[in-house]
């Protein structure tokens, strides 16, 4: 049996995807995955994904591409309280500047800096 | 001579005594165990430790809890008043509650506070089931508890079973395993303690059986193959509750104890002086 | 008993994995929590995409977690066969759904077990680890290995199911849902197990959804999630796959569930391997993996999302792991605060956690 | 807790269930899959298993430019005894990689030994070399490997320059 997603990707910018998924989330009806970066060499494309409860092979994705390393993520926590962790996640693994997120929760002090960027050797 | 006997080799026995519990409970569980001898080998490993200690209160406390609980058994079998070895076991209990709440470990110190809710729990228990010996008997004496002629047991059955239900907390065991709780606090008191300095706790442990034993062997007055009967039936029932519960809050020990144990045995104990 | 700072973990008796949390306990009351995630990190994600080749990413995967091992290299194999176009026959996919339920079995029967231990109820963890090695025993002679099974492979699975074996799974079968029965009358009706989790660490079906809990941890809750009920990976519904749920919501309906699940997956696998379809166990592959897909398979624990993106190169680009523990944290961080010390243990294990999953 | 205490007695006076392994030996399991045996003479030299093996437990090196004789090294201890390389053997049916059902034994005081073990664990004696000799291995198979191709080209080439000399 092959799989068949349905990705619904909605293009949103790092300024408006608060208010877009604020506008869209309803608990009872989306359920929230997780925040996914994935480094496309150099630029960065960020994915905020949901699922649907009770319905078959629905994934809705909003994605802004072309995020630089340097970028500022707003936080969805305000909307989604279970989002800090892969907010974090962000912090920690790509080292990015994420609203309000701790850093070394996921690797120690002393360890690689930022490593599932591209350009990042081990 | 048999309980001079009986007071040196404590250790000894209570070993003996700890390794056909831990065959009994794992044969319970459907397991093979390990050997009989098991408690002694642990002990030879844990003297060929290296002695470290926190600060020498702490082990001189530990020492303390094995040499207490000694002298209580002495106090109890050769002879005394049933009340001091009471007394002298709350000494023992103290000295692990003094060594444990010194160091700063929170298991430590949280072990330290459940201990003393178990000692409220069971002392006065303890204290009743002398007075109700000593109603039956007319005597505090051991030598005259164990020439009774008649059967304390008829006389106290309902202090003889909260004395029963008290056993799992003076042992560590299931539901009352509470300051010792591994899987929460560690093994409580205990925890800090290493090498030569935790085998006097251990070692003090096995005594406590004996301890606990001695007093349930008392129920059986002259008639020592029922005190023997008695002994085999309350380790059988304690490890079958052991094995068959799961530990319960400190707050439901208590309450349990205060609530239905010590009513129960005073009970007894009231009916018995109002009656004679 | 005044303020004590109580740590639990990352080495404690009760935690399986290392994590580790800061409770601030008031007689014994937490009021305050602070998590430690990532002791076990392992750059599994970073291998991933520079040391591996898309074809031995499901060994590399496997190896995420060795309790659901066969979850997360199906769930890679599933996504590049969705980037490469291989559409693998009946025999393969119930094959694959055998070995998933199987891993089902054995993860909970360890979930429910560890309850049972750190409620301090040593004989009711024995009883439910003895009753788990029958299902080890048929997933050691289906896949070859006790822990790692490394069974999916891209384009089939790894060896196939003889007549012999079908008979020696069935034989255990049987055996392992009568002692299933028995160790879930145990822990249904057992009085000293209910003081310790009946009503412990209580979580509303709107908290759950809130929080976005995953797998037993929100059907035990109430609220209806399974990832085999809403994505299309293996055809479940044709072996007999029911979802349960609980209302109740606290540590002793999170174990109920769990047996729930067991004896419906005890029923699916008698299913499949009365109906095996016939067909080869390996299909032909060519090509490499182009595109991107998300895949997400139900995981013993809950809901497992896999991201994978792909070049046309033998490396791939991004493999994105979402492990159901990960979901599952910020409700238990939440579910601490005002608990009593003595029921935080239950709380955790009653979550199942996996924490080399989580940290990767 | 009544149904656990009349459990627990009976449990008392039946059977443990218990292997009393070490000294009674533990049931092999079948259809385990254990050591990876090896053929040299059936053997195409494709280095297929040696792509696909994750770890990185069989490693060939190019002893011998001339023929382009290789020799199939292969670590049981780095092994993780997936499979992989036996299902990607284009000769596995003939029995060239077979993945046979007994357990390798844990590297104690002496090395295993055997022809189907492949040249690496034959050459070695002390089981604490094991590890610092697979990473010399591993560095001769990268460098050998290299060295072969550089060979193989200049030998083209070669050709190819007398090729074009005997066309004058």
């Amino acid at each position: 049996m092959m799989i068949n997603p349905d990705m619904q990707i909605e293009e949103v910018t790092l300024d408006n995807v608060v208010e877009k998924i604020k506008d869209f989330y309803d608990e009872s009806e989306w359920n929230f995955i997780t925040v996914n970066a994935t480094d496309l060499g150099g630029k960065l494309q960020i994915d905020w994904l949901f699922s649907k409860y009770g319905a078959k092979n629905i994934i809705k994705i909003f994605r802004a591409q072309d995020v630089s390393y340097d970028a500022f993520i707003p936080s969805i926590v305000p909307v989604i309280p279970s989002a800090w962790l892969a907010e974090w996640e962000l912090a920690d693994l790509f080292g990015l500047e994420v609203e309000n997120a701790a850093t070394g929760v996921f690797i120690a002090p002393d360890g690689p800096k930022a490593p599932l960027r591209a350009d990042t050797k081990l | 001579m048999i309980n001079v006997i009986l007071t040196l080799l404590a250790p000894i026995i209570g070993g003996f005594v700890y390794g056909i519990e831990r065959i009994v409970k794992a044969r319970m569980q459907k397991r093979v165990g390990p050997p009989l001898l098991q408690p002694f080998y642990d002990f030879f490993k844990l003297m060929d430790k290296r002695p470290l200690m926190i600060h020498s209160l702490h082990a001189l406390m530990g020492i303390m809890y094995f040499i207490a609980e000694w002298f209580a058994l002495a106090v109890l079998l050769l002879g005394n008043d049933l009340l001091i070895a009471v007394f002298f076991h709350v000494i023992a209990v103290l000295a692990l509650v003094i060594g444990a709440s010194s160091v700063r470990s929170p298991y430590s110190v949280l072990g330290a506070l459940r201990e003393l809710m178990h000692m409220i729990s069971y002392e006065p228990l303890m204290v009743l089931m002398v007075v109700a010996l000593f109603l039956v008997v007319g005597s505090f004496d051991i030598r005259d508890v164990l020439a009774y002629e008649g059967y304390p047991i008829l006389r106290l059955p309902l202090v003889f079973i909260a004395f029963l239900l008290t056993i799992p907390m003076m042992l560590q065991k299931s539901p009352f395993d509470i300051a010792e709780a591994h899987q929460e606090i560690i093994g409580g008191p205990e925890i800090e303690y290493s090498g030569p300095f935790y085998e006097a706790l251990y070692t003090g442990k096995w005594i406590e059986y004996i301890y606990v034993f001695t007093f349930v062997f008392l129920f059986g007055g002259s008639h020592y193959w029922l005190g023997v009967l008695l002994v085999i039936l309350a380790f059988l029932f304690i490890n079958l509750l052991d094995n068959a519960s799961a530990r319960l809050d400190f707050r439901a020990m208590v309450k349990f104890a205060w609530g239905f144990l010590i009513p129960m045995a005073a009970l007894n104990v009231i009916l018995l002086a109002l009656w004679q | 008993m005044g303020k004590i700072v109580v740590p639990f973990g990352s080495q404690h008796v009760a935690l399986p994995e290392p994590i580790s949390f800061l409770f601030d306990t008031e007689n014994e009351i937490i009021t305050k929590v602070e998590a430690h995630i990532g002791y076990v990190h392992r750059g599994i994600e970073k291998a991933a995409i520079t040391r591996f080749e898309y074809n031995q990413l499901p060994y590399l995967t496997a190896r995420v977690c060795g309790l659901c091992s066969i979850t997360h290299a199906g769930a890679v194999v599933h996504g590049i066969e969705k980037l490469m176009d291989i559409e693998v026959n009946k025999r393969i996919d119930y094959l694959r759904m055998l070995v998933v339920e199987l891993d089902r079995i054995h993860s909970h029967m360890l979930a429910n077990g560890h309850v049972a231990e750190v409620v301090g109820y040593e004989n009711l963890f024995m009883q439910t680890f003895r009753a788990r090695e029958d299902v080890m025993d048929v997933l050691e002679r289906i896949t070859g290995n006790r822990v790692q099974y490394d069974y999916q492979t891209i384009g089939g699975v790894a060896r196939d199911i003889d007549l012999e074996t079908a008979e020696f799974a069935k034989k255990k079968l049987k055996k392992l849902k009568e002692n299933v029965l028995k160790v879930m009358e145990f822990h249904d009706s057992d009085y000293t197990f209910g003081l310790k989790t009946k009503g412990v660490g209580v979580i509303s079906k709107e908290m759950a959804a809130k929080y976005n809990t995953a797998g037993p941890i929100a059907r035990a809750s109430g609220l209806e999630t399974d990832v085999r009920a809403e994505f299309d990976y293996l055809p479940f519904e044709e072996v007999g796959y029911k979802m349960q749920t609980r209302k109740e919501g606290d540590v002793w309906a999170r174990n109920m569930v769990r047996f729930d699940e067991v004896l419906n997956s005890i029923e699916m696998c008698e299913n499949i391997l009365d109906n095996l379809p016939q067909g080869e166990h390996q299909v032909k592959v060519k090509g490499r993996p182009k595109g991107e897909t998300v895949v997400r398979v139900e995981a013993p624990r809950g809901e497992c999302f896999y991201y994978l993106k792909a070049s046309g190169k033998k490396v791939m680009d991004r493999v994105r792991i979402r492990v159901p523990t990960y979901a599952n944290i910020p409700i238990l961080k939440e579910l601490f605060l005002g608990a009593k010390y003595s029921d935080a243990q239950a709380i955790v294990l009653s979550f199942d956690p996996c924490m080399s999953c989580t940290a990767r | 807790m009544l149904k656990m205490f009349i459990e627990s007695l009976k449990n008392l006076v039946s059977e443990p269930e218990t292997i009393k392994y070490p000294f009674e030996p533990s049931p092999e399991p079948k259809g385990y899959r254990g050591t990876i045996h090896y053929n040299e003479e059936l053997c195409i030299f494709c280095d297929k298993c040696e792509n696909i093996c994750p770890p990185g437990a069989i490693k060939f090196v190019v002893v011998d430019y001339e023929t382009g004789k290789k020799e199939y090294n292969y670590n049981p201890y780095l092994c993780i005894y997936c499979g992989a390389c036996v299902r990607e053997c284009p000769k596995a049916d003939e029995g060239c990689l077979v993945q046979v059902e007994t357990r390798t034994p844990p590297l104690g005081r002496s090395v295993p030994k055997g022809k189907e073990l492949g040249y690496f664990i034959n050459r070695i004696d002390n089981p604490k070399e094991v590890e610092s000799k697979w990473r010399e291995i591993e560095e001769l198979n990268i460098k050998t490997k290299e060295e072969y191709k550089a060979y193989k080209k200049a030998k083209r080439a070669q050709k190819a320059a007398a090729k074009a000399k005997g066309e004058e």
